[in-house]
């Protein structure tokens, strides 16, 4: 038994430990498990899946920015079929709670979705993607607005009985504004937050360095950002909050944790580090043990204003 | 695949800027294949914020050699790394040459610094096999050479050996290359492979091409190098996993 | 003369070059000009004025974060008297375009200050910011509010024929509707973009890092944000943009004008090197020459898309 | 005030993990006043991406000294630098210490790393007067000695010298104090220079004190290092331009 509990509840959904792997940065598992044990980390949240396979944008889909970096993937991924089929099966053998992260182009495309996939029971809750910057159809339009937003996890509560998170856009003038509607509408938690908007040229060529325009920017470099959605949700309204962006050390988890997160979800720093949850449990720990906290869960929101 | 610190041994100036990393480092020295790659964190700090991918370019006992040049800031810290130094690499990554097979002459095509996979490659072909090497730079001094084997050079100045491209080189040599069974391996900018996959497909040569594509992960969880597969149109390959190295055949560049 | 033409336009005015140096990062210029000839740059924007003299915020007023810094001034000025009287003096010893940034709290506020500035004919135009993030009244509620933001517009264009300048807040849906309703109301040009909404937390006393508990971000990490934003105006928008955030070289401007600024600012990177201008702008010349650009001004909006 | 590029001569480590940066840089060696600081690029790129601000330590001809600490990256890579590396710096900035005048006695009194700008102070101060060192420390660890004069140690935890702070150890020594015509030069952590401006308004001592603040520019346009003044309490002074060195009486700490 550790002498530091780093268990944490996010509304129904309980975890290990507060490290969750980001949307997108873990793919579907299998490759991180050979850089660490998935039964240490909290949670793993699927890359985004839709209905039918997505082949993504193409190519340049990524490109490096001052502490960040932009992408446009896309939403490339497999389908809720193949992911049924070939891609559980693997993340099974693991006693890690499994979060499906999903995105779509239509309401009835979210509803369809978590209708097939609340069918097997190895996946623990829903994560929403309600905020891609990177396609055409749904992404921002849906980020930003409220209404849709409000439907969609309305709609989505109404067929399944499993946790719905949302997954919230930063792009918008008050996040808190979302938050709230989802709250309303019977959302578990919040996700808060998905990549920035943002774009970058190429000075010899004058294209964007991204096929797709723009990217979402993501790393260090939106950590400030990241903090104060997550602290404008947590002053505003009364959900569990996973926080993400930019989270490179055990420190951010701390201050992401002290801002109003419950939990936390780890992204671009899996390629940079992929071994790096392991390594942050153990100095959360320490954290708690030299401040005298017992529960790690005592952070949340702790702030001194 | 394992994230290791390794040592730096030294870092080798070659001609034309072009530098050669040595690192001490067994668990990758030991398992590495021609034609893999290594995605190598070049700072302690976040800046650059994410890793560099570089081919093996050699390998003795339980060293490894990368090859490169002062690109931009990554790749400027790197060519300032001192004995003793840690890096933290990232690998064996991708899948490599298959240099094992059924050919008699190893026919080595390389662009400026596509040179860089192919000590290794050479190494590891077994002793019956020919190895013939062309290589193509813009100048004399984009032109590597630095342990091929049967050189001929092509410059698209004339600056050194045959004024044109490497592949327009090839073509010079088709009668030669028609009397061996050849294999081709080759590497260099999207243009080379691009003439050089059409000189495949007219002649009915085998030829393997080392990729590149911007990377973040290295190890197929970012989505972040497709290429285009030419056997299934509605899903991409990805560089960093189902590469960097392809049948020529198999991808649309 | 120059073989290139650096001078650009931003609607009326005319600028010797496309750099200038942005609010708040250059005070009133006086210790500027130790570093560099404010007479070769194309023109200098005031810290923000008010009517009255702000003390500004207690400290902690900046952090820094990854690439990018946050602060939280609170528009500490001297306010438009003392400015005229005591700041105009050493500014008039130069011959460069001086834009006066505007900050209130209430719209007469702005409308008193642009009358009582616009009698100085020292004053080539205003820059209205409807964006401050750091500011109880005023600031973001503007900056947030389209209507709003038409009305100050309209209001001041009434009481001056200098032209007006509006810097938009990032921290919103979609920046191209604030853009669309200067233009309506008459404003000659969009500043984009002022800082995005950051904090940062102390770990061990769980205080934010900054006083005032929010701060703007600025510097090269939201460099890829402001130019999304700068694109997004361009292409939905016919207005001259001025482009703001995260420069830190000449290549930086190039991307800017690219991405359909006219001109530019600089803001962190003046406390970082402050000469930094000059030494651009032989760059600038160099990398027209070499593209055979005769005009600087035709890289505005020059993206291939 | 200027921007200049200067010449890293040599890194001195002291005991305690104190380090000392000596720079050749006759512009500022010759032109920088005790009290008066530089903002100092530690690296070429943009990490980290402000400058630090440091005391000016000591000067020694065309040289000059700052002393420091690793307390984060900045002072990390500060450290790590070598002779012959060069080194962005700005300044000379801020007011200094005004040490020529009517005193017989300077009483210097540095709490830790608020020992820095003294070295040079004392070098300065003209012979006639005498000098004598106060220095605190929470142990003897942060005790920090170098090139002081007629020192008197404070620990808090009585590990070395007295046991107590700094201020309590002045205390001590009060009527020595009282019976020379002294002026107090301080710096070091706020609790201490807030205890010191307690004590010099109750024995009348004259006092000024060198201060810090986070700071983005350290020449007065960023308006990032406000300090609360006693005169005026509509306008804030600033620490990187009105001081760092304040007349005790003129700040509220
Ligand atoms: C599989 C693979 C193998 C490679 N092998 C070698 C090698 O052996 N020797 C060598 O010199 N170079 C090699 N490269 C290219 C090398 O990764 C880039 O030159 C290097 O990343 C440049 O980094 P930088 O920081 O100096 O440049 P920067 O301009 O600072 O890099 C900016 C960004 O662009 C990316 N980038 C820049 N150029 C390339 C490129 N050509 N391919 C992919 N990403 C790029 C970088 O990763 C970085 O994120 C390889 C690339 C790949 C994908
Ligand atoms: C006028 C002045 C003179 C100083 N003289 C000295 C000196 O002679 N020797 C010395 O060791 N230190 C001195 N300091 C403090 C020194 O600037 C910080 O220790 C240093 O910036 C830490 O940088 P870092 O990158 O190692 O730490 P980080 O933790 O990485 O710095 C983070 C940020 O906080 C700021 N910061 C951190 N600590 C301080 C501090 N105490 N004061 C102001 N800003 C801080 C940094 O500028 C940076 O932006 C002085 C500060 C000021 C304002
Ligand atoms: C390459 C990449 C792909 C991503 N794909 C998804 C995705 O499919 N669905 C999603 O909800 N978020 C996706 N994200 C967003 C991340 O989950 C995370 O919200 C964001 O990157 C911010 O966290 P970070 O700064 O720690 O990376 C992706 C991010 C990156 C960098
Ligand atoms: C310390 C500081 C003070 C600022 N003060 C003002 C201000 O008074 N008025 C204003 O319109 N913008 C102000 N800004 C915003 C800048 O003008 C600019 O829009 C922003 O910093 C982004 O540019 P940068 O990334 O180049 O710094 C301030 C920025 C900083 C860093
Ligand atoms: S680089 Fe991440 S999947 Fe290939
Ligand atoms: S540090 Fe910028 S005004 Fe003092």
């Amino acid at each position: 038994m550790n002498i530091v509990d780093l268990s944490v509840q996010v509304g129904p959904l309980n975890f290990r430990n507060p490290i969750l792997l980001a949307s997108g940065t873990v793919g579907y598992g299998n490759e991180m498990s050979e850089f660490l044990d998935l039964n240490k980390i909290g949670g793993i949240v699927t890359k985004s899946l839709s209905l039918k396979p997505r082949k993504g944008n193409p190519p340049q889909r990524i490109v490096e920015t001052p502490s960040g970096m932009l992408n446009a993937i896309g939403l490339a991924n497999v389908g809720v079929e193949v992911f049924l089929k070939e891609k559980i099966p693997f993340l099974k053998k693991y006693d890690v709670p499994l979060i499906c992260n999903i995105a779509a182009s239509t309401i009835e495309e979210y509803v369809e979705c978590t209708k097939i996939l609340t069918e097997e029971e190895a996946i623990s809750a829903f994560e929403i993607n309600v905020s891609c910057p990177n396609v055409k159809e749904g992404g921002l339009q849906f980020g930003n607005d409220i209404s849709a937003v409000g439907k969609i996890t309305e709609k989505v509560k109404s067929v399944t009985r499993k946790p719905v998170i949302v997954k919230l856009s930063p792009n918008v003038s008050y996040i808190s504004e979302f938050a709230k509607i989802v709250k309303q509408e019977g959302g578990d938690a919040i996700s808060a937050i998905n990549t920035l908007v943002g774009t970058a040229f190429d000075i010899n060529t004058r294209k964007p360095k991204i096929k797709n325009v723009t990217g979402g920017l993501s790393g260090p470099a939106i950590k400030p950002v990241a903090l104060a959605k997550v602290l404008e949700i947590k002053q505003k309204v009364d959900i569990p909050i996973i926080g993400i962006g930019g989270i490179m050390n055990w420190k951010d988890i701390i201050e992401f944790m002290i801002a109003g997160s419950s939990a936390i979800q780890i992204g671009t720093l899996n390629f940079i580090n992929p071994a790096a949850p392991i390594e942050m449990l153990q100095s959360l720990e320490s954290y708690c043990m030299k401040n005298k906290i017992e529960k790690i869960s005592q952070l949340t929101g702790s702030y001194q204003i | 695949m394992l994230v290791i610190e390794a040592l730096v041994d030294k870092v080798i100036e070659l001609d034309n800027q072009i530098f050669l990393l040595k690192i001490h480092c067994p668990e990758i020295a030991n398992s590495i294949k021609p034609g893999q790659f290594l995605n190598v964190r070049v700072s302690e700090n976040i800046y650059p914020l994410l890793r560099r991918p570089f081919s093996i370019c050699n390998v003795e006992g339980d060293y490894f050699y990368l090859m490169f040049n002062v690109f931009g800031e990554g790749t400027k810290i790197l060519a300032s790394k001192k004995y003793g130094d840690s890096i933290d690499i990232l690998g064996p990554l991708g899948n490599g040459f298959n240099y094992i097979g059924d050919y008699d002459t190893a026919v080595i095509v390389a662009g400026g610094l596509g040179a860089a996979p192919f000590p290794y490659l050479i190494k590891k072909i077994e002793k019956g096999k020919n190895i013939i090497s062309f290589i193509g730079g813009k100048t004399y001094r984009e032109v590597i050479t630095h342990e091929m084997k049967n050189i001929s050079i092509a410059t698209d100045d004339g600056s050194l050996g045959f004024k044109g491209n490497v592949v327009e080189l090839l073509n010079e040599h088709l009668e030669l290359l028609k009397k061996n069974k050849i294999k081709i391996f080759a590497c260099g900018p999207n243009s080379m492979l691009r003439a050089l996959k059409e000189f495949c497909l007219i002649n009915n040569f085998e030829c393997e091409v080392s990729t590149e594509s911007a990377m973040a992960c290295g190890f197929g969880i970012c989505q972040g190098c497709p290429i285009e597969s030419t056997k299934n149109q509605d899903k991409y390959l990805l560089v960093c996993k189902d590469g960097p190295v392809f049948n020529v055949r198999d991808i649309i560049i």
